[in-house]
């Protein structure tokens, strides 16, 4: 049976991908962000998982308002970065597990969650720059499956709701007849607001106490209305419905490995949690 | 809609109503992932504006590169974020333009949310 | 508040669509079959519905298997029907009304339905057919909401979970505020499977004990996979799923008054039902 | 996947094995949508096959327009419906191939489900 190692939960606000390609690892600026996920890459290079699941949210790349889907899941060989419109290099392919994803997708379906099936997808900075900070050499040891969960138009899936989906994944993974070590990656957040006269907004009191209720009190955050969660973190701090996915996905128990927080990263405030399962 | 909800106050939510008014600005928007999308809207704006039947309110906005009246006239950051890549604008222009702020002013209080 | 006044569920063959292109409404073959409607046309210019929600499959227009939705609902002004590759006239515009899908959707998803919303959005055959079939001038008298049933690729949404999908649709529609008459139209079915050493399976047992069910016993056929109910009704009778969905929307007690069962229209064992609500 | 389902007889269900082996001929099947692709499928068969990508398996099947060979190569029967239409085949002449009757056959089975 395959065995969810454990879960990653990290920022991805696309100026980490204007830092790697101007090499700014060491800049005063970005040391403190570059630096946190020195341990993490470590952890990550002796856990050797096979698979990463990458929940995380598109930003107008792979999905336009023709077709929005609340959650897509890709069942692909090879998903591909491109061109996102300003000007970050696009980052080498990666390779998908098709079979799998299909195993991921009839468990779902028959859990009941109304996915969109994704046999071609590309795949935005949300979902290269997390793989880029724990490899950053870009020559991906693993294979992926890409969850993408809609944080563009409202309605949003309710907090609920994910917490559910991501349940639901540690299910499916339990479920696959594979020795595969499976790590989950949850991609966006913390507290920002790209737009609006509230532009800036960081709330850092909200995001200490969500980090901490992922470890200790892990539905708190599934108190809240999407609209509440905006209220609290930003228009685009909604996206810790990614990490409260990843975290249902983990079981009951996890144990805490690293964590970082660190204001500002561009407009955001960035976060990073590495948490084993079974702690 | 959104009438049954409680304002955000500086925050408008992108949901149906928003997406409706907003649908032909933010398929352009969406059009400037590619490369020869952006070379054409910069050799002729108020043509490719056109071709994607922008209302008169969104042309002024993208004329005039004015943010809020972007997201006024149904912008999404997401989509808005690559007509921002063209003008060459991070986050930072971006928020400044937003809240009346330098960039510097900007910048300075986002680095005040440390506490 | 709105008012769900019934649901009318059809076939949709495309031969259909040919018969209406050549005028063959009193051709021996298919009079049994568009006399059917006569009733069915009556009932509905009387009932004078404002508003139709039309559940329907897509048979590869709008849809392809890059971004496959399990349930995708329209939220357009407008929808166009558009060549589907067989030379099938296509039919007049449908005038939608998005606010109202905004609304149904935001019920839905709230409802822990996971949508893929469509602001631009192609209807087929199996839209376009059963509204030709109720206003046989297509100058169509009411607006349109599309609800969409991936029944092209496996894993297809479960019968229970089509089953809850029109119960929700029925309390979202009972929360518009409006006085909407609004009218559900189920597409698909019955029996038949048109690929395979199969081909041209039919099964009239199951078609009449499936449509005793809609009245008297309604979840009766969310007891099966869809598996089984492609077992007992062929590849495409599958789209019965489209029937489930119709009949949950209405509530607990139906009052039938029409109904209509005749083999073969193409390949297809053709229903028809007509179903009032609170009967 | 399938594997552990029973099977149907003479029934391949569209599952994800099917649809990973039949990409590339269903996206072709899916692009007949569109008359000048048609045509041009018409116009050059070989070369309209080999821009999708399809395997000789594929392209063989496509030759002989032979459905059960098609299906077996991951065609989608939605898919290659839009296929049929431009060869001028409807749903009988179809069934007829696919189960080695004469149209007028494969019509009289149909007509015996009546009971
Ligand atoms: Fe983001
Ligand atoms: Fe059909």
């Amino acid at each position: 049976m395959a065995k969810i190692i454990g879960g990653i939960t990290t920022s991805h606000v696309p100026a980490i991908g204007r830092a790697i390609a101007k090499g700014l690892q060491q800049d005063p600026y970005w040391k403190p962000f570059f630096d946190a996920y020195v341990p993490v890459q470590k952890w990550v290079a002796e856990s050797k998982p096979d698979v990463v699941v990458v929940i995380y949210n598109d930003h107008g790349l792979n999905f336009f308002l023709d077709k929005m889907p609340t959650f897509a899941v890709g069942a692909a060989a090879e998903y591909r970065n491109a061109d996102e419109g300003w000007g970050i290099p696009t980052m080498p392919p990666f390779q998908g597990d098709a079979a799998l994803s299909w195993q991921l997708i009839e468990s779902l379906v028959e859990d009941e969650f109304d996915l969109t099936t994704c046999q071609e997808m590309k795949v935005d900075h949300a979902f290269t720059l997390p793989m880029a900070l724990l490899w950053p050499d870009q020559s991906w040891p693993v294979r992926v499956i890409p969850v993408c969960i809609n944080t563009v138009q409202d309605p949003l899936p309710t907090a609920r709701r994910c917490w559910k989906l991501g349940e639901a994944i540690g299910r499916a993974v339990a479920k696959w007849e594979t020795d595969e070590r499976v790590l989950i990656l949850g991609t966006g957040g913390l507290s920002h607001q790209l737009d609006g006269e509230r532009a800036g907004f960081i709330n850092k009191d909200f995001d200490l106490k969500f980090m901490d209720s992922m470890v200790h009190d892990p539905q708190w955050a599934t108190q809240f209305t999407t609209r509440e969660l905006v209220e609290h973190t930003g228009t685009q701090g909604v996206e810790l419905l990614m990490w409260l996915a990843t975290r249902a996905a983990l079981g009951a128990k996890v144990h805490e490995l690293h964590r970082n927080y660190h204001i500002p990263i561009s407009n955001t405030a960035s976060g990073l949690m590495v948490l084993e399962t079974g702690g | 809609m959104s009438a049954h909800k409680k304002p955000i106050p500086g925050t408008v939510i992108f949901d149906g109503e928003q997406a409706m008014k907003g649908y032909a600005l933010n398929k352009m928007c969406f059009s400037f992932n590619d490369e020869d999308n952006r070379k054409a809207f910069v050799a002729d704006e108020e043509a490719y504006c056109a071709k994607y039947g922008l209302n008169e309110r969104q042309r002024e906005a993208i004329r005039s590169r004015n943010v809020l009246q972007l997201i006024a006239a149904g912008g999404n950051a997401y989509y808005l974020a690559k007509f921002a890549g063209i003008l060459g604008l991070d986050m930072q222009d971006i928020g400044a333009q937003q809240t009346g702020l330098t960039r510097e002013q900007f910048q300075a209080k986002l680095l005040a949310a440390r506490g």
